[in-house]
């Protein structure tokens, strides 16, 4: 059985997230690959949230926001698009094929265009094969609880593993 | 800890259910950690469907609810709702989109059904550290800043002042009236401008609940929707406003002059000045570069003639800071300078005028006193109007100025009455779309105005034989005819094209709203919200959203009066709750966050040297968050541990 | 009041953290008046089958620091982890991998390759490599495996304490010993001897708004001793660093190197620093943005120097 | 400053007075000009509306036999100027254009790769040599000569030099640099009839027409051009336009760079005004004895 890519979408509420709706009532249809998060901003999304999709299993994160200059938040995506190409780097530098990550911006008005690149952004992964990531029996570090304020950055392991994600 | 989730899978009627296999994602919710409930129902959004949460959310005790159906745009107010009805807080909800984001863009049920668990497991694992989040409400000032003084401000203006409610109203100039004032008739109507437009000024000048700030302009705006902070700078007019009464003997004593800018120095003006008779208010301003006092120290003909001693040439700017819940921006629109367009010869050729130039021209108490005449006193015996000029053109202004092709056949109508001269109309296409528009068009077509349809190519008084002797040639092709034309005339009125204000930009960046690519404000949105701004409690009206005629810049005037007043009426507003939160105990002040904010809600306490956000002002999009380097900024409802939980949820069936 | 048996190890590491423990200079009477010294290879003649003969939990506290890099360093974990009560990674190494953790953008044979044939000092004829056994006349030599991946402590054994720093500010040190002493413990998995804030908590200089409009090299600028590095454009890990170490670097008028790692609450250091830093290039369009940050050298080895094991991807995909 | 020389064919013709008196002002502003080896036709007239692709190519040759030079082209001819600039920048634009000329190069064993910068004369003298080098070198101005500064199209449309195509004024500026009087010209860029006075000589003789009133109105004693084609229409046909339109049109049209000359002191020889058909007399005071 071939390969089926999981990609993350980090999506903006109000331009890539209604985009994405707007695809849905036109009925157009793409590959059922992408898995939306929905945050406020595209400023909103930390790089680490980026990485730890790939730590946990993802083979590509799509992250989408308003156009420069259509911003809900005026300048919101202009902090998007300042830490970008250091996760790019970043993502190289760990030897994770760029490819796996992708910017666009997406308007409210752009849903053909989303199914497009979600298309377009599966086929390249499929071409890719899986996300490959060590380890010699390393367990993935787990993001801090808040309320463990002392904890030594990296929670106690499993902190937040849940059963069905170790498979 | 242990959450008592509730899941509720919708149907939609087979809008889901055509694809997503219900039960198995039912039985996958059952499966999952700290889900107490999982039902199914056709419709979640009906009465009884929200009536099934509501029960669960009373009996089991539940503290988080998981509905997976359409998108959170289109029902997630309905279910917060539901849920606030049975004592669960509406931040305690989360949705899964399995219809927008699933049923309907995918065909393989397997795939489908397996991507619908993904986001239903990750809308649990946002559920699971969801928390309550308190309702915010603060009280809103009654008073609003209305800016710009063009009937635009002034509708606005009177409308909420009329309701007894409190307006400031701020406009640069000496006068309000704007663009307006200058007009002789308006389309298609013809009625006078000055007619329906004066009583209006005068009505401004003399309403109790309107304090009129002309020869000013708004410095810096600090707050938030309700609570808005406005410091206006009151520029020095070197004349009393308290002890001028307006009788105008300085104006008639002053001995010097200057081209006046309120005819397009069609005429003169004096050094000490009301822009015109009607003006509002009646109190002149002194222009400094004319006025003699201020090179020789001499003269002072207007202080030694005033009866009330209202003259003071030591005045300075002042800083007048008022408090305001909510402001409306009316500063209109700017004329595109003709001048750019050299084949035109505008400013070269004396006989071409620019469409305000001739509005003075045609306005009784204008330079010429309503007479169509040529610089040399003759009646032109023959006039080209020239439209489309620096608008629909993408060297300058791509946008159509919609006004033009009404005002020119105006222009055509005044010229034929007043002269009984030939014109002709040199248009790309003829735009008469409002009321009663297309029948005066039809009317000009009867008065036998000629319309060529062509762009004018350019405009020279170089004669190739006789009788083009002496005039201006218009040299344009005739796209009816397929052939080009030179067409002599005495006299040429562009049809200059509306643009954004040069400081539009600027005034944006104060109101901390957008500028479009044609540097117009922009709406909320373009159809269901367009005088509301991507900034709470700021709307806008009239030209500065886009080119606009009078009767649309009236009705949104109004419009915005009518938002304004229901903010106003409301008493309280309530502000988001998802806001960000800075934790000082973690806080170590770096300041990285303070730049960040586009609503600069996030101020630093020197004294704690810590950093906090002003959660009135904070709109919740949660960019300093991300940047938080120190983990010490909170986005409440898009928290760190909730996203990452969600990360892991959507990737319930990845290889960790 | 009984003295308590402490242990110390230095597994991957520069040694610099053993000597950090003898920086509390004459404090350390009072440490060998405090407690016993049962094992610390390089101040005493133990040898491991001394450990090894020791019954579990024998030992107190054992300072463990260093990576894990090889198999003897994982077997000395194991071995130290049954024998003691209070296990505590001590020293960026130990903590989340440290500067030995950077070989994790390669693998073994890279670094061999590197090491003992591309080397341009080395003089190795026969390319000879390391191999886990050797056959020689006298029979086989064994040497321990040689890992692919760097670990962190916490990811080989379970750990009950963390002290930072490379090497830990040797104050803390002392204040770790007396804590330890009193028994006072805070809940297991807790780091000790820094501070629950970033180093600009600490940092004495002026700080103001942020606006990076480019970034600067001390090879090339030379930062004002004054105002804080980071807004003239020069690196500091210091905004996603603990703070504790008493800023030696910031001091000395160089950047944080981010040693002392992440504060509470932060997942990746390295990720948080790169957001927050990123986040405040003075850039309002993209080609703009894309040109400065793209005029930082080498992200990774500078946002998680000392953290790359503890990184989300623990190491380069293989 | 070095330049390759592109006179094109009219220079070594019709228009040997502008080939000449150019070749005779450049040394005076330590200007360079080297004859392009072995250059061929621009493509201009028939060819661009006959054979698209073939007038590209004649053009393609030349650019990619000055390529190896590794300087700027310089022509002093409008038409050349355009097809040089043109086919540089359809090369660029249309890939399928560039396989095609490519090809027909390539027979020729060229190859060219788009490098070439393209210049008309008038730019290089007003904008790279500098009115003030140019004033520098005036001996004798030419206070008082009231000349009409004609542009024409090609230099202007559609790739105009580095000027206001649809307002120019480096000619004006150059005039007033060499002591003379630019008039009011109202048509000075429109064009001269062009090719057309071989085709349809009714259609070029009116404009022509239109030329000469535009400038005699503005009180020229002479027409200032920048184009061998422009010069040849104007002045040549000045005849034909009288008997066609009872006229008496009788102005002197020279090119710019006599007029240069001139102002530099140069004699009626050096500077080829005895080439002209409607004689120009010099003022005494620009005179210089011969």
């Amino acid at each position: 059985m071939t390969h089926e890519p999981k990609i993350v979408a980090f999506l903006c509420n109000w331009c890539t997230y209604t985009g994405a709706d707007l695809a849905g009532t036109a009925r157009i249809k793409y590959a059922p690959n992408v898995r939306a998060i929905r945050v406020m901003c595209s400023g909103r999304i930390d790089p680490s949230f980026i990485i730890d999709a790939f730590a946990k299993g993802a083979d590509g994160v799509l992250m989408g926001g308003c156009h420069p200059g259509d911003c809900h938040y005026i300048n919101g995506n202009f902090k998007t698009f300042r830490r970008m190409p250091l996760v790019t780097r970043y993502l190289e530098q760990y030897g994770i094929d760029t490819k796996r990550f992708r910017f666009e911006w997406v308007s409210a008005s752009e849903g053909d265009r989303f199914a497009a690149i979600v298309n377009e952004f599966t086929a390249t992964l499929k071409g890719l094969g899986p996300l490959k990531l060590r380890t010699e029996g390393i367990v993935v570090p787990q993001p801090a609880d808040p309320s463990d304020q002392k904890s030594g950055g990296h929670a106690p392991r499993g902190a937040m593993a849940r059963p069905e994600a170790r498979s | 800890m242990n959450k008592k989730l509730g899941v509720y899978v919708c149907h939609c009627g087979t809008n889901i259910s055509g694809t997503v296999n219900i039960n198995e994602l039912v039985e996958f919710a059952r499966s999952q950690p700290d889900v107490k409930v999982a039902r199914d129902y056709k419709f979640m959004c009906s009465d009884p469907g929200q009536a099934l949460l509501q029960e669960d959310i009373k009996k089991e005790g539940l503290d988080g609810v998981v509905v997976a159906s359409c998108s959170p745009l289109m029902h997630e107010p309905t279910f917060r709702k539901a849920c606030e009805k049975a004592n669960l807080n509406r931040y305690q909800f989360q949705m899964a989109n399995i219809r927008e984001h699933c049923s309907w863009v995918h065909t393989d049920k397997v795939a489908a059904t397996a991507k619908a668990k993904a986001l239903l497991s990750g809308a649990l694992g946002k559920a699971r550290y969801l928390a309550p989040l308190p309702s915010k409400k603060v009280p809103v000032n009654p008073a609003t800043l209305v800016v710009g003084g063009g009937i635009a401000g002034i509708q606005t203006a009177l409308d909420i002042a009329d309701s007894g409610t409190k307006v400031y109203l701020v406009e640069r100039e000496a006068t309000i009236g704007g663009h307006m004032a200058k007009f002789d008739k308006t389309f298609p109507t013809l009625d006078c401008a000055a007619c329906i437009l004066t009583p209006k000024m005068v009505s401004v000048g003399q309403h109790d609940n309107i304090e009129l700030m002309t020869w000013s302009e708004v410095e810096e705006v600090t707050g938030y929707v309700g609570n808005f902070k406005v410091k206006v700078r009151r520029k020095a007019r070197y004349v009393d406003e308290e002890k001028c009464n307006g009788c105008g003997i300085c104006q008639e004593k002053c001995p010097y002059k200057a081209p006046s800018e309120f005819d397009h120095a069609l005429s003169k003006r004096k050094a000490i000045y009301m822009p015109f008779p009607q003006a509002v208010p009646k109190i002149p301003v002194i222009d400094k570069e004319t006025c003699v006092y201020y090179k020789t120290g001499k003269c002072q003909a207007c202080k030694k003639f005033c009866a009330t001693d209202a003259i003071d040439f030591e005045q300075k700017d002042r800083i007048e800071e008022i408090e305001v819940g909510a402001i409306v921006l009316t500063t209109g629109f700017q004329v595109f300078d003709a001048s750019k367009m050299t084949p035109y010869g505008y400013g070269r050729l004396p006989e071409v005028y620019s469409a305000l130039e001739f509005e003075r021209m045609n306005s009784a108490s204008g330079p010429t006193g309503g007479e169509v005449r040529m610089k040399n006193g003759q009646k032109p015996k023959s006039v080209a109007l020239v439209h489309c000029v620096g608008s629909r053109d993408r060297r300058f202004n791509e946008h159509c100025s919609r006004v033009c092709c009404m005002y020119s056949l105006k222009f055509a109508h005044l010229i034929k009455e007043r002269t009984g001269a030939e014109v002709y109309n040199f248009y790309i296409d003829m735009r008469c779309f409002g009321k009663g528009y297309e029948q005066f068009y039809q009317r000009l077509l009867d008065e036998e105005v000629r319309f060529v349809r062509g762009r004018v190519a350019s405009i020279t008084d170089f004669a190739l034989d006789e009788n083009e002797k002496g005039k201006l040639v218009v040299r344009v092709e005739d796209t009816l005819l397929a052939e080009t034309r030179r067409i002599p005339v005495d006299m040429v009125v562009l049809a200059n094209g509306l643009e954004a204000t040069a400081d539009a930009p600027m005034v944006a960046r104060t109101f901390n709203i957008s500028t479009g690519k044609d540097g117009f404000f922009i709406e909320k949105h373009p159809k269901l919200a367009p005088v509301s701004t991507a900034t709470d409690g700021v709307y806008i009206a009239g030209a500065c959203q886009g080119p606009k005629d009078i009767p649309d810049t009236v009705a949104q005037g109004s419009a915005a009066a009518a938002q304004v007043l229901s903010v106003l009426a409301r008493g309280e507003i309530e502000v988001e709750a998802a806001t960000s939160e800075i934790n000082e105990e973690l806080c170590a002040g770096c300041r990285i966050c303070n730049t960040l904010c586009p609503y600069t809600a996030i101020t630093f306490d020197p004294v704690k040297e810590t950093s906090r956000v002003n959660d009135a002002l904070c709109k919740g999009c949660g960019t300093c968050a991300a940047a938080c380097p120190s983990s010490a900024i909170h986005a409440k409802h898009f928290t760190d541990q909730q996203i990452y939980s969600e990360i892991q949820g959507v990737l319930y069936d990845a290889r960790a | 009041m009984a003295k308590i048996k402490l242990g110390a190890y230095w597994a991957s590491a520069c040694g610099g953290c053993d000597v950090a423990i003898l920086d509390i200079n004459e404090k350390i009477l009072d440490l060998a008046a405090a407690a016993d010294i049962l094992f610390w290879p390089i101040a005493t003649d133990f040898k491991y089958a001394d450990v090894e003969k020791m019954p579990d939990n024998h030992l107190d506290v054992t300072l463990f620091n260093g990576a894990i890099r090889n198999e003897e360093n994982e077997h000395l974990a194991k071995l130290l982890r049954q024998k003691t009560k209070t296990l505590v990674a001590f020293g960026s190494c130990a903590h989340m991998g440290g500067i030995p953790g950077l070989a994790n953008l390669f693998n073994r044979e890279q670094i061999f390759k590197a090491v003992y044939l591309d080397s341009p000092s080395i003089d190795n004829k026969d390319s000879t490599v390391p191999h886990r056994t050797t056959q020689v006349p006298e029979g086989e030599l064994t040497l321990p495996e040689f890992h692919n991946t760097v670990r962190k402590l916490d990811q080989v054994v379970d750990v009950d304490y963390y002290v930072p720093g490379c090497p830990p500010n040797p104050k803390r040190i002392w204040e770790v010993v007396e804590t330890i002493v009193s028994g006072k413990l805070p809940k297991k998995g807790s780091v000790i001897g820094a501070s629950e804030m970033t180093q600009c908590d600490e940092c004495k200089r002026k700080k103001g708004e942020k606006k990076i409009t480019e970034f600067k090299r001390l090879a090339t600028a030379q930062p004002d001793p004054e105002t804080c590095l980071l807004e003239q454009g020069f690196l500091c890990m210091g905004v996603a660093t603990r703070a504790g170490c008493e800023h030696r670097c910031q001091r000395s008028n160089t950047g944080c190197r981010g040693c002392y790692g992440p504060p509470p609450g932060v997942y990746d250091q390295g990720l948080k620093a790169l957001s927050a830093i990123a986040s405040v290039v003075d850039a309002d369009t993209e080609e703009k943005a894309a040109q400065l940050v793209g005029a930082l050298p080498d992200p990774v080895r500078y946002f998680n120097r000392f953290s790359i094991p503890a990184s989300p991807l623990t190491r380069r995909a293989l | 400053m070095k330049y390759i020389y592109y006179p094109g064919c009219s220079a070594h013709a019709g228009g040997r007075a502008y080939d000449e008196s150019t070749r005779a002002i450049a040394p005076l502003l330590d200007l360079t000009l080297q004859e392009l080896e072995d250059w061929n036709c621009c493509g201009a007239t028939a060819y661009m509306n006959v054979n698209e692709v073939l007038s590209f190519s004649l053009t393609a040759r030349n650019l990619a036999l000055a390529q190896k030079e590794k300087a700027p082209v310089c022509t002093p001819c409008s038409a050349c100027y355009t097809n040089l600039a043109k086919t540089n920048s359809y090369l660029g634009k249309f890939p399928e254009l560039k396989t095609k000329v490519d090809t027909a190069l390539a027979e020729a064993g060229l190859k060219y790769d788009g490098s070439v910068t393209t210049k008309h004369l008038l730019d290089v003298m007003v904008k790279d040599v500098g009115l003030d080098k140019i004033k520098s070198q005036v001996k004798k101005p030419l206070t008082g000569m009231k000349v009409a500064p004609y542009y024409g199209c090609q230099m202007l449309r559609p790739i105009s030099i580095d000027d206001n195509p649809e307002n120019p004024s480096v000619l004006e500026n150059l005039l007033k640099t060499l002591g003379a009087t630019p008039t009011k010209f109202e048509l000075r860029t429109w064009c001269c009839g062009g090719s057309l006075m071989g085709t349809n000589d009714e259609v070029a003789l009116r404009l022509c027409r239109n030329l000469l009133l535009s400038a005699t109105e503005g009180g020229a004693e002479v027409i200032a051009v920048t184009c061998p084609l422009c010069l040849t229409n104007l002045e040549a046909f000045q005849g034909r336009v009288n008997s066609m339109f009872g006229t008496k049109f009788n102005i002197p049209v020279l090119y710019f760079t006599q007029l240069m000359g001139m102002a530099f002191g140069l004699t009626d020889k050096q500077v080829a005004l005895k080439r002209s058909i409607i004689p120009f007399r010099r003022k005494p005071q620009t005179a210089v004895e011969t």
